[in-house]
């Protein structure tokens, strides 16, 4: 059993998949537990095999007994390890977060969802484990499918978001098809490995120059690298919270990982790859600005944090893109931080939507009152993405910024820097809003000036709805909402939300406290012994 | 949005030229796909998987693994065709 | 065998000292936010906090004089550095210092919160208790890394209590204050991770660590590598870096617009951010940094280290120059507190161990004049609920405590003979002096007449002033006769920061051995060949 | 025998006109259903591109003639593309289907596919 290890990482999500469609017609309880049970699964043979490879070296899985380059090969080292770790962790949560988020469904929704969602992150997990390079498109293609019906069950407007992003996903899909045909012209094989060893061979040639140019861009539209990013923003706006925080903090990663596996095991230095790393770069570097900027002239809050991840994914690809060890360091911590605190903000927000129905910033108004600790997770992970310790973004920062000085980079260290103050512009309006604006309290200083408060009154009314604007007067009045009483039955919102975000908020913390472990018992290993 | 994608044509075209010159020519027998993986699969196929027909072989057995995906992507549009036909939007997701 | 073990404990007891003294307050911290409906136990467990807090890092003075360094097990952060906490005596007299304030403020601001009535109280004192437990971390670090994560903890821990009244004026304090700190800690942030570039793993080493990479000077301590990595102009773009990152916090004139407007929170909080936590946590790093990471040697090599000494004596004069027009108390105050830390400031740059040495009991000295003035205006508030300097007339004869002490800080501010503020001025100056730069100590007298200007007509006016329009039965009368002190809760306090004050400039040492805590400090940064000049017992 | 020189890189000049007008029509065109036409000739030609490599001067195709049990590689083409691009084009079919559906709703919804008439309902909504 143990020796077939790192394709149960796939198939188990992948047979419940197959399985879930058919248990939501004939045993509906059941679909659940099912879709939990396979995704504990995958990552309990996730973590097992990521033990075995830091304790052994790298693990080859051959399926159908063939040798790699002629049959397919799985392999498990370090990184493809940790990164199925990471997915399989969220998707984990992202099922316990899911079903409450949704509510009841229809017979059918519920075991298509379901089975999208599985497919999903079977896909995902096809991606980071497989060795072979066109095996991994066909896995990505998968995820991609999945996600692109998952968005669109976002309601109308996602479903038109679901086709752009289906139309710029398919783009890079097939730049990067096009992009390992070439590899393939020029090699005669698409196996990681033996790419490895013939490409340096052909790395002078033009044909191996432009089949990496269209894989970079093949899978820069994949990770949203600016300015191929044009799908995210609506996507992530209009779709089902649990499938943006899924999407969001694990998805575009897997793409990132991709580009990493291509570019520093399979390529290796040389050739074109500087220039066209430099290139990556730039564009990153760009993103990290763009992204910022429009995340803070955005009023909605969902659009805001789809930007800000443009911006931290921008993030991850710098890091990338630098080709010094500690940047790579970096690279992969802000894989796992932002994974955390993203998927953290997403779930905080889908909460507020499920409560409210509103995703505007002004919907989160006085919230710290009636969500406190979901408030309080999303405080800790905002102050992770403006990258303040002890939290986890400060040390991919900490990584990002020492590489980008180890590269001598000084401009994408003002990059950093800058993009480090404007989150914070946007991250402090949006805490400001949740602990600082709300009907004008009773214990305001006593006596003094009250008609400061009272002149704040009528702007403060004007902007907010109906609903929102009878919860401020409940509120003030410290009574119980009687619209939302009903959905809040057992405290701020239902256990299985709740205790995802909280865990990703504790999360944003530890990994940051942790940070020095994790890069000690697994980055450190997952990244070329001499990047360049 | 139109310029950049002509922005971008140009760009992918300019890619397309800078290169073809190097590619293999078309029919080369000595071109790195010619020479490299494939052979094993056209002189070994039927000893080693019973079919004389090579690309059975190796899309069923050499590669059978790619064809899992491939009957996976399809079911995956199945039900993706499924849930985007079916569901009528939900209330509450509509902004 | 038992002996062993004995002393493994003990050892273990011991280091685990300054990670105690930080995780008191964190935890305390949790605990207020536990009790928050339980108003009476959650104060109490406050002060119960604080006083253990303040045993802790008192205990560690002894270990400290007799040289020992206290220090935790490093928490490996980042593979080279680590969560580092340890006590030297740069550290432990700022921690001794504000442990004990907080004892005090404790008092002070439960008191004032429950008399003026304040909202979310519960947060106040859990956003008051991190501050001191970043304030405790940023003392104790051992490395840059360290301080960095405690340095920027305080700043999100003070934005609460900044923005604590939650009216718009509130709110706009605090996005000012935001801007100042964070922007400017992204740029020490910068210089740290810059430093780390050049050395490596290094940690803060009395003298400094970049130290020989000043190149010209011969003998400092300091990573060979780095020498050979830094160039001359890379130190002085770091330097200003880390002047610039800590600057803000430490109010030096440019960067000192959110001090002032910051001023909107409780009075509590302005006597926390000015006589303890944030401003001094400024100036403390630039002690830190210009002792333990440059070291003097370099510092008086790099031109910046030159200017720095000039921004601190134009920053004197001109925040005092501007705290004369100042007649809001709790700003001119501000004012004054910009003026007063580039003593600090200047002492730091100066290069003297005496003067070092002045810079570093000046924290001090300052700390428990300013808390005095600041705890006073709180008073003041409470009972009358005046704020500016124009309303006090015939103060003196309703709150003659409250007063009395405030004009024994103020007294203390402009360098008065047996106040504390007298032994760290007379110690900056013959540092001044010793460096061979007396010119320096003009902007200290000077800077101590102008004090005068806008401290004294406070007291004279609220013994002498009379108010305007009292009209005939307003000859000097209290305005409804007899005394109107406030409530002991805030009087008490007040009054034992003042003795302090005094008590510090009669016998420097008493005590927590303040004064030779910065005098070893000052020691084991200039090497042990250097006496003090003078003005030491 | 291999053609040489510009002949035998003419192919690749078709294919990547193909790609490229495929491109043009998903980055210029209006309507939605065109944009999706379009995307699948870019897949097409990617087909081609792949099938294109497999060629081989002298080979046939490559399925074992009767009785010719230890075949020379030289005398089939390459199998590995034609394998490797019914996969593609499987995904490329499944990419349509969940296009088309996804069409469908958006039509049910917005009684148009004319990208800008959408974007104009939907703000103007």
């Amino acid at each position: 059993m143990t020796s077939h290890l790192p394709a149960l990482i796939v198939l188990t999500p992948l047979v419940a998949a197959l399985v879930v469609p058919v248990l939501a017609i004939l045993a509906r309880v059941l679909v659940r537990p099912v879709a939990v049970l396979s995704l504990a699964a995958s990552l309990a043979a996730s973590l097992a095999s990521l033990q075995r490879v830091l304790a052994e070296g790298p693990w080859s899985y051959h399926f159908g007994g063939w040798a790699p380059p002629w049959g397919i090969e799985y392999v498990i080292d370090p990184l493809s390890g940790g990164m199925a770790v990471l997915v399989s962790f969220f998707a984990l949560l992202a099922a316990f977060y899911a079903p409450a988020y949704l509510g009841v469904l229809a017979q059918l929704r519920e075991g298509a969802l379901g089975s999208l969602f599985l497919l999903l992150v079977a896909g995902l997990l096809g991606v980071v484990v497989t060795g072979d390079v066109f095996n991994l498109f066909v896995f990505l293609e998968i995820s991609s499918l999945a996600v692109y019906a998952l968005v669109a069950a976002g309601g109308n407007r996602a479903t038109v978001a679901a086709f752009r992003y289906m139309l710029i996903g398919t783009v890079g899909a097939s730049f990067y098809l096009l992009g390992i045909g070439y590899l393939y012209a020029a090699t005669g094989t698409l196996n990681m490995a033996d790419l490895a060893a013939r490409l340096p061979a052909a790395l002078e040639t033009r044909v191996a120059a432009v089949g990496l140019a269209l894989i970079a861009a093949g899978l820069g539209v994949k990770v949203a690298l600016f300015p191929l990013h044009g799908w995210l923003p609506d996507a992530y706006s209009t779709a089902p919270a649990p499938v943006v925080a899924f999407a969001a903090a694990v998805q575009t990663k897997v793409a990132a990982y991709a580009f990493f596996r291509i570019f520093y095991f399979v390529v290796g230095p040389g050739g074109p790859v500087e220039p066209l790393l430099r290139l990556v770069g730039l564009a990153a570097a760009a993103g990290i600005v763009a992204g910022s900027l429009l995340a803070l002239a955005q009023r909605d809050f969902w659009r805001m944090l789809a930007y800000s991840s443009v911006a931290q994914l921008g993030y991850v690809v710098l890091g990338l893109s630098l080709g010094t060890r500690l940047g790579l360091y970096g690279a992969l911590l802000h894989i796992l931080n932002h994974a955390l605190m993203k998927g953290c903000l997403f779930m905080v927000a889908g909460a507020v939507r499920w409560r409210t129905g509103r995703q505007d910033i002004a919907a989160l108004t006085g919230m710290a009152r009636k969500m406190p600790l979901s408030m309080g997770a999303l405080f800790v992970a905002a102050v992770s993405m403006i990258g303040l310790p002890p939290t986890g973004g400060f040390f991919s920062k900490w990584y990002l910024v020492l590489g980008s000085l180890e590269a001598g980079a000084w401009g994408y260290v003002v990059v950093i820097i800058v993009s480090s103050l404007l989150s914070a512009a946007y991250f402090f309006r949006v805490i400001e809003q949740v602990y600082l604006r709300r009907a004008p309290a009773p214990e305001s200083e006593a006596g003094r000036k009250p008609e400061e408060e009272a002149g704040r009154e009528p702007e403060a009314k004007a902007g907010r709805e109906q609903e929102a604007g009878r919860e401020q007067e409940a509120g003030r009045e410290q009574e119980p909402e009687a619209a939302t009483a009903a959905r809040r039955r057992p405290w701020e919102l239902p256990w299985p939300m709740l205790v995802p975000i909280l865990l990703l908020g504790a999360g944003v913390v530890v990994a940051g406290l942790s940070s020095g472990f994790i890069i000690r018992e697994v980055i450190q290993f997952a990244v070329p012994v001499e990047p360049f | 949005m139109r310029a950049a994608g002509l922005v971008l044509l140009v760009l992918v075209g300019a890619l397309f030229f800078y290169s073809s010159a190097e590619l293999p020519p078309t029919g080369d027998p000595g071109s790195p796909p010619a020479t490299h993986v494939s052979p094993r699969y056209i002189e070994a196929a039927y000893k080693e998987t019973g079919t004389i027909n090579l690309v059975t072989a190796v899309l069923a057995d050499y590669r059978g693994y790619d064809t899992l995906g491939e009957t996976v992507v399809i079911f995956t549009a199945g039900i993706a065709a499924i849930l985007i036909l079916a569901g009528l939007a939900e209330r509450r997701e509509e902004p | 065998m038992s002996s062993l073990s004995e002393f493994i404990i003990q050892s273990l007891a011991g280091g685990l000292r300054p990670l105690l003294a930080v995780g008191v307050s964190l935890a305390a911290a949790g605990g207020i936010l536990l009790l928050g409906r339980r108003p009476n136990l959650r104060d109490a467990l406050l002060l119960a906090a604080a006083a253990v807090k303040f045993a802790l890092v008192a205990s560690m003075v002894p270990d400290v004089l007799a040289g020992r360094v206290v220090e935790t097990a490093p928490l490996l952060l980042t593979p080279t550095l680590a969560l580092h906490l340890r006590a030297d005596a740069l550290g432990l007299a700022f921690a001794a210092l504000s442990s004990a304030l907080w004892v005090v403020t404790a008092v002070y601001s439960i008191t004032y919160m429950r008399t003026l009535e304040y909202g979310h109280q519960t947060g106040y004192h859990a956003a008051f208790a991190v501050c001191l437990g970043a304030t405790m971390g940023i003392a104790f670090a051992g490395n840059l890394l360290t301080f960095f994560v405690f340095y920027e903890l305080l700043t999100v821990a003070t934005y609460p209590l900044v923005v604590h009244r939650r009216t718009p004026e509130a709110v706009a304090a605090g996005r000012k204050y935001l801007v100042y700190t964070l922007g400017a800690g992204q740029v020490l942030l910068v210089a740290v991770l810059w430093t780390q570039h050049l050395a490596p793993g290094g940690g803060f080493t009395a003298g400094g660590f970049l130290g020989g990479a000043a190149g010209a000077v011969a003998g400092a301590p300091g990573d060979p590598a780095a020498g050979a990595a830094a160039s001359l102009p890379a130190l002085r773009v770091l330097f200003t870096l880390f002047v610039v990152g800590l600057g803000a916090k430490a109010a030096i004139m440019p960067l000192h617009g959110w001090l002032p407007t910051a001023m909107i929170a409780p009075t509590p909080v302005s006597a926390l951010l000015h006589a303890v936590a944030v401003v001094k946590a400024g100036v403390f790093g630039i002690l830190r940094v210009t002792g333990y990471v440059f070291g003097p040697e370099a510092v008086a090599g790099i031109d910046p280290g030159q200017v720095l000494a000039w921004v601190a004596s134009l920053t004197m004069i001109l925040a005092s120059l501007r705290a004369l027009a100042e007649d809001n108390l709790k700003r001119r105050l501000a004012y004054s507190t910009v003026g007063q830390l580039s003593y600090v400031v200047l002492g730091a740059a100066l290069g003297a161990p005496a003067a070092f040495a002045g810079a570093v009991f000046h924290i001090t000295a300052h700390a428990l004049m300013k808390i005095t003035l600041f705890f006073c205006a709180g008073a003041i508030y409470a009972a009358t609920h005046k704020e500016n300097v124009s309303e006090f007339d015939g103060l003196g004869r309703s709150m003659p405590v409250t007063v009395g002490a405030f004009g024994l800080g103020a007294l203390g501010i402009t360098g008065m003979p047996f106040i504390a503020g007298f032994v760290s001025k007379w110690t900056l100056g013959t540092g001044a002096a010793a460096a061979g730069r007396p010119g320096f100590i003009v902007p200290l007298l000077l800077s101590g007449v102008l004090s005068l200007g806008y401290l004294l007509p406070v007291v004279y006016r609220a013994y002498f002033g009379r108010a305007a329009g009292d009209g005939p039965d307003g000859d000097g009368r209290p305005e409804e006769g007899g005394l109107r002190e406030a409530p002991a809760g805030l009087v008490v306090p007040l009054v034992l920061t003042a003795l302090a004050a005094v008590a510090l400039g009669l016998l420097p040492d008493l005590g927590l051995n303040l004064y030779e805590l910065a005098a070893t400090a000052a020691r084991s940064v200039f090497g042990g060949g250097f006496g003090l000049a003078g003005g030491g017992p | 025998m291999a053609p040489d020189g510009l002949i035998g890189h003419l192919n690749y000049w078709a294919i990547a006109l193909l790609f490229l007008l495929g491109l043009y029509g998903m980055t210029v065109l209006n309507n939605l259903v065109k944009k999706l036409m379009s995307m699948n000739i870019m897949q097409v030609s990617i087909i081609m591109f792949y099938l294109n490599l497999a060629q081989k001067a002298g080979g046939t195709f490559p399925v074992l003639l009767p009785g010719e049990l230890h075949p020379e590689a030289a005398a089939y083409v390459n199998p590995l593309p034609h394998a490797l691009m019914l996969t593609a084009i499987v995904v490329s079919l499944a990419t349509t289907g969940v296009a088309l559906a996804l069409l469908m709703r958006i039509y049910r919804r917005y009684g148009t596919l004319e990208e800008n008439d959408i974007l104009r309902r939907m703000a103007g909504r």
